[in-house]
């Protein structure tokens, strides 16, 4: 239990005033409020994806300059209502060529894993709730990088079962995905260990709230976990594993109705789980501002939290859905260049600079995050100029060169 | 602005802009002065019958072959047409609403319409007959072949629907 | 020393290349349409796979070949003009631009002079026929590398052009305005405001293209030297259009050959070097931008007058036959008409569609690349299936 | 934002044009031929059966497209999907369902020829039920100015049953609105629609089932 390291900050993960029944551990060390706090995080994660789907498609729109769900409900509020009730609804196709054992199976393979993760995540406190987490776990950090590596399983059980080739293709690409960005994160994720001296996500947040955000002190780490979580996720422009417009939606090719319905659940829970993640390491949790501890602020967060952490996460979401509709999508050799060539070195340094930063003090520390930057100035500057330079010529076929300006004078 | 960050300020930009979205079922189309909608008979207000004496022109020019006419001795005596329609047919499915039935007829009897909702659940009532076609014909003038009114035209382009 | 024989060692235990090569592996064949988000259309790539690259591409066309050619020989009595239905929906986004070959096709045929006015107009309206067909490339290319947004920027754009062909021949993609001899109407008393309304948005609008994805360093890796098609290769294949001016040929039908009255106007032809994807892609975006210059031009000029020349009220052309060709917003559009000099229809109709020949360069555009640069490359070909097929 | 709706009527006298008619609606059902072929034959689907208001609701309300598009009517209904009108504010979202697999309404935009027919019968039985078709433009509905061409099947009604036609060549996006608003009115009616019969594919193919006229 974190309590140890948060008993100066008086934050509990289990308030006074919550009867011994309610928190006495029954079978396997659950207690009963566990099992509410699942229920509870079931429903939560499923009306929020709702929401994110509905804030998706209204961002989607009012950047392509159009508006998005509008009709059904007031602004198309009860458009995501509406699509589950109908994916439910919806017949359940087994094609004949899938696998009829691991066909089914898969959806829910996928979402779990997803929904397991939530359990580590130290959602902060609310005024007489004391700290949510369902369970602070000390082992949190490793354990938010294992469960979800194992939805990997589960799409390439979905694109090999289908029987279908575009799924097949996709899970290949699920795969080698998976295995490439899975090693930048967790040698990011070194970094806040190393930093917080925990691998429990309670104290990390709490350390945060000491030494500083993470993200100020590791930028770079920040960098490499969130876009490697962006592609872990397979979202735009890491989403070449579901490209619509190569392999028309990879492994979910052949499902249809509600089984659908549990990938695309767990596809969007994904990317809140992914910056609830990137909120509580590097982005302070529940803490308002950095430093509001010192100004005597602290209070605020310890009442509150729970709303400053869901809007930091709301964020980062709304960040990741605005890539989406922003960016082409990288192919498969450009990716794994990404990962190999880019991601993990830049993995590396973060883990060094921390290192320096914990064993040598501020100075060096700032002086080696002054040098890789140069270097990485260097680098994209060298980059820059291998370029070609990328204009077309005009063949100047006509003596007079007209001005292409607006404004002339024209006859009615 | 270049590169990918390019593409951020863009959509950020357009995100502050209005949508150029024009909400259908609530707000009418501007449809122009010229759009040719399905064919539509005109009726003679002056004598009360419709305009046309079944030459068969428009039939015989029709790419789709779309219209089907019946014609009959013409006897009421208010104007000094020989000939009128008995039935009057048009496949709107069929129909590729080109114009060259009302460009080529000679006694202005026809025009194209404004009317373009043309969903139906059976297809066969998309062949409108006479009673439909001078139903749709109602309110509208010839114009084809006449000089062009002036004075502003309906759905003038409105340049604030972009940005 | 010890160092130096472990690496020996695993060098013996390690597979040896040329082992590696024999390791079995197995060729997959993928179909890729005629039902495909990318494929433009009912076009059918069978694309043979070793991993994600492509080893060979067969393609199918002929799933929209509905006789286009045919019909349009069969009109009884109006036949010329029957046949420009047809012919509008072949090429359905450059389709007054193949009304304006068409027409010019006829009037050589019978001799029909044009009017000044109506030569104008047509100009005007095929640039931005042009710009129409360009956005719509524009907004599928985009999609094609994998941006959603493109796209509705494009048909923004779009719909102001549809919007002025709807006020200046009565429908949004298919007006069937050209008649031979000029037009079917004058255009609406503001047209000129109304062309200038457009372009001025266009300006800004290319601008915002451009913004998006030109200079996208994702988009950049995803187009640049892909789909090389150097420029001999190209001639023997003889593709035409902006794929051709890739690869630094500047022909252009409306420079080299000029017809109607494009030798009055100043402007460039865009060129590429090495003729690969981004290439093609900026000839089309300068392309739309000469496109303006040439309507203000013409817009400035825009001579009063007839719309309609001395051509006779039931066309029946000699005996003879006529070829021309223009620039479509694909490459070098023809048309051929035969007359038998009795009947009032086209004795033989034939279009020569540059999308069915620039089609022929996707097996080298796409050999060697992966799975997701053939959807690239053939995006960038820009076809129309109508054409293809016609 | 506010959404300046006005107040919201209903479909048909939110947009009374003076020039359109008020024509009778004919579901079909009255000129069904007799239950002869295979789907006529398939117990009645999910449709059918005793479905509640809000299901229907919600079919109607999401109803995800395969955008089919075959030749110049794709134009226009990718034109329906984008900025200028939008069809994702009804629940058509176009980014989704580029596989019949997790689609419920099918566009048929274009002319159907006997190569294509098959393809879209495959993948219209792709699709899972419940499901509709909107034929769209005269090639789709009956074979549009190629009608004559002995390749074009006359109206995709030959090889998939149509719930909603749309004339037009090509219909304005407006068109293809309103067909979608039919076809939603005909979700929420409930109505006792079973399968409808379709012509034998193979008999298609073979150009019998082709009226020539």
């Amino acid at each position: 239990m974190s309590n140890n390291a948060a008993s100066e900050l008086t934050l509990q993960a289990v308030p006074s005033w919550m009867p011994a029944f309610l928190v006495a551990p029954m079978i396997g060390g659950l207690s009963l409020a566990d099992l509410i706090a699942l229920v509870v995080l079931l429903l939560f994660v499923l009306i929020f994806v709702m929401i994110e789907i509905w804030m998706e498609r209204k961002v989607a729109g009012h950047i392509q300059l159009r508006r998005g769900p509008l009709h059904v409900g007031p602004h198309g509020s009860l458009q995501s209502p509406a699509d589950v009730l109908k994916l439910l609804t919806k017949e359940d196709l087994t094609p004949v060529a899938a696998d009829r054992i691991v066909f089914p199976m898969a959806p829910y393979l996928v979402f779990v894993p997803v929904f397991l993760t939530f359990l580590v995540i130290p959602w902060g406190p609310l005024v007489l709730f004391g700290n949510f987490v369902v369970r602070p776990f000390d082992l949190g950090l490793v354990y938010m990088v294992a469960i979800p590596a194992m939805q990997g399983i589960g799409l390439v059980m979905a694109g090999w079962s289908s029987g279908n080739k575009y799924s097949l293709l996709g899970s290949a690409r699920v795969v080698a995905q998976l295995i490439s960005y899975e090693l930048p994160m967790v040698i990011a994720l070194l970094g806040v260990a190393m930093m917080a001296e925990s691998l429990n996500l309670t104290t990390i947040v709490e350390s945060q709230m000491k030494q500083g955000w993470n993200v100020f002190l590791q930028p770079i780490g920040f960098l490499v976990f969130f876009l490697a979580t962006m592609s872990e996720m397979s979202r735009a422009p890491f989403d070449i594993a579901v490209a619509e417009s190569e392999i028309v939606g990879g492994p979910f090719v052949e499902y249809s109705g509600m089984r659908w319905g549990i990938f695309y659940l767990a596809e969007f829970a994904a990317v809140c789980l992914n910056s609830a993640l990137s909120t509580a390491l590097f982005l302070g949790g529940w803490e308002l501002f950095p430093g509001s501890r010192a100004l005597g602020l602290g209070w605020i967060s310890d009442q509150f939290g729970l709303l400053f952490f869901m809007g930091k996460m709301i964020v980062l979401v709304l960040i990741i859905q605005w890539a989406r509709f922003v960016l082409p999508r990288l192919r498969i050799d450009q990716l794994m260049d990404f990962a190999w060539k880019f991601l993990l070195p830049a993995a590396f340094v973060n883990f060094i600079l921390t290192a320096i930063l914990q064993v040598f003090g501020f100075v060096p520390f700032a002086i080696g995050i002054g040098l890789t930057l140069a270097l990485a100035a260097v680098l994209l500057a060298t980059y820059q100029a291998r370029r070609s330079p990328s204009t077309v010529a005009l063949m100047r076929t006509s003596p007079e060169s007209v001005p292409t300006s607006k404004g002339v004078g024209l006859p009615v | 602005m270049r590169g990918v960050l390019g593409g951020f300020f863009q959509t950020l930009k357009s995100f502050l802009t209005k949508p150029v979205t024009r909400l259908y079922p609530y707000e009418k189309p501007p449809l122009e002065a010229r759009f040719m909608g399905a064919p539509s008979l005109l009726w003679d207000d002056a004598v009360d019958e419709v305009v046309c004496v079944a030459c068969n022109i428009c039939a015989r020019s029709c790419p789709d072959d779309c219209i089907t006419l019946t014609g009959d001795k013409y006897t009421d005596g208010k104007t000094n047409k020989k000939n009128i329609i008995k039935d009057y047919f048009i496949d709107l499915g069929r129909c590729s609403y080109c114009g060259i039935c009302v460009e080529v007829c000679p006694f202005d009897a026809n025009e194209m319409s404004p009317h373009f909702e043309l969903s139906t659940y059976d297809r066969m009532t998309l062949v409108y007959d006479k009673d439909q076609l001078i139903e749709i014909g109602r309110g509208v003038t010839r114009r084809t072949g006449k000089p062009e009114p002036v004075g502003p035209l309906p759905g003038i382009l409105d340049p604030s629907t972009y940005r | 020393m010890a160092i130096a024989s472990a690496i020996n060692m695993l060098r013996e235990t390690a597979p040896s290349v040329s082992e590696e090569r024999n390791l079995e592996t197995v060729e997959m064949t993928i179909n890729m349409g005629p039902q495909h988000p990318s494929t433009h259309g009912v076009f059918r790539m069978v694309l043979t796979l070793e991993g994600e690259r492509v080893k060979n591409v067969q393609s199918h066309i002929g799933y929209l070949h509905r006789g286009a050619e045919k019909l349009g020989e069969s009109g009884e009595i109006e036949g010329y003009r029957k046949a420009m239905i047809t012919l509008d929906r072949t090429d359905y986004l450059s389709s007054l631009l193949n009304e304006h070959a068409y027409v010019m096709a006829v009037e050589k045929l019978a001799g029909i002079s044009v009017p000044e006015r109506a030569e104008y107009i047509r100009i005007i309206l095929g640039e931005l026929t042009r710009i129409n067909s360009h956005c719509m490339f524009y907004g599928a290319f985009g999609a094609d590398s994998g941006a959603t947004t493109p796209y509705m920027y494009a048909f923004a754009l779009r719909e102001e052009i549809q919007q002025l062909f709807e006020a200046v021949g009565g429908a949004r993609m298919f007006p069937n305005y050209y008649r031979a001899g000029g037009l079917r109407e004058d255009v609406p008393h503001d047209f000129v405001h109304r062309v200038q309304a457009i372009i001025d948005r266009a300006f800004y609008a290319f601008d915002d293209f451009d913004n998006l994805i030109t200079a996208n360093e994702i988009f950049l890796s995803r187009t640049r030297g892909l789909g090389i098609l150097d420029q001999t290769r190209a001639l023997d294949l003889g593709v035409s259009g902006p794929l051709l001016r890739a690869t630094g040929l500047p022909y252009d039908v409306r420079r080299s050959e000029p017809y109607s009255i494009y030798d009055r106007f100043a402007f460039d032809v865009p060129v590429g070097t090495t003729g690969d994807c981004y290439e093609r892609y900026l000839i089309r975006q300068e392309e739309m931008r000469q496109s303006i210059r040439i309507i203000e031009q013409a817009l400035k000029d825009l001579p009063g007058g007839p719309i309609m020349g001395n051509a006779p009220k039931a066309l029946r052309p000699p005996k003879g036959e006529a070829y021309v060709r223009i620039e479509n917003s694909r490459g070098d559009f023809g048309v051929y008409l035969v007359s038998d000099g009795k009947s009032s229809a086209p004795y033989r109709v034939k279009y020569r569609s540059p999308c069915f020949v620039n089609l022929q360069s996707l097996n080298d555009m796409v050999i060697g690349t992966y799975i997701a640069d053939a959807v690239v490359a053939l995006g960038s070909i820009d076809i129309v299936l109508g054409e293809v097929d016609r | 934002m506010g959404v300046n709706l006005g107040a919201p009527k209903p479909f048909a006298t939110a947009y009374a044009n003076a020039n359109a008619p008020d024509l009778p609606l004919n579901d079909g059902a009255a000129g069904m031929l007799p239950a002869e072929n295979l789907y006529a034959r398939l117990p009645q689907g999910i449709v059918t059966t005793s479905v509640d208001q809000l299901f229907q609701w919600a079919r109607k309300s999401s109803l995800w497209p395969m955008t089919f598009g075959l030749a110049c009517c794709a134009i226009e209904m990718i034109s329906t999907f984008m900025a200028k009108h939008d069809l994702d504010r009804f629940g058509l979202i176009g980014q989704v369902g580029a596989t019949p697999r997790q689609s419920d309404l099918m566009i048929v935009s274009g002319t159907v020829t006997t190569k294509m027919a098959p393809a879209v019968r495959v993948l219209w039985e792709q699709m899972p039920e419940p499901k509709w078709v909107i034929s769209m433009g005269g090639c789709a509905t009956c074979g549009g100015p190629y009608y004559r061409y002995p390749t074009v099947v006359q109206g995709v009604d030959q090889v998939i049953p149509v719930d909603v036609y749309i004339g037009g060549c090509p219909p304005r996006p407006e068109a293809l609105m309103h067909g979608i608003l039919k076809l939603q009115e005909k979700i929420m009616r409930q109505a006792k629609e079973g399968r409808r019969p379709t012509a034998d594919l193979e008999l298609v193919l073979s150009g019998e089932g082709i009226e020539v006229a």
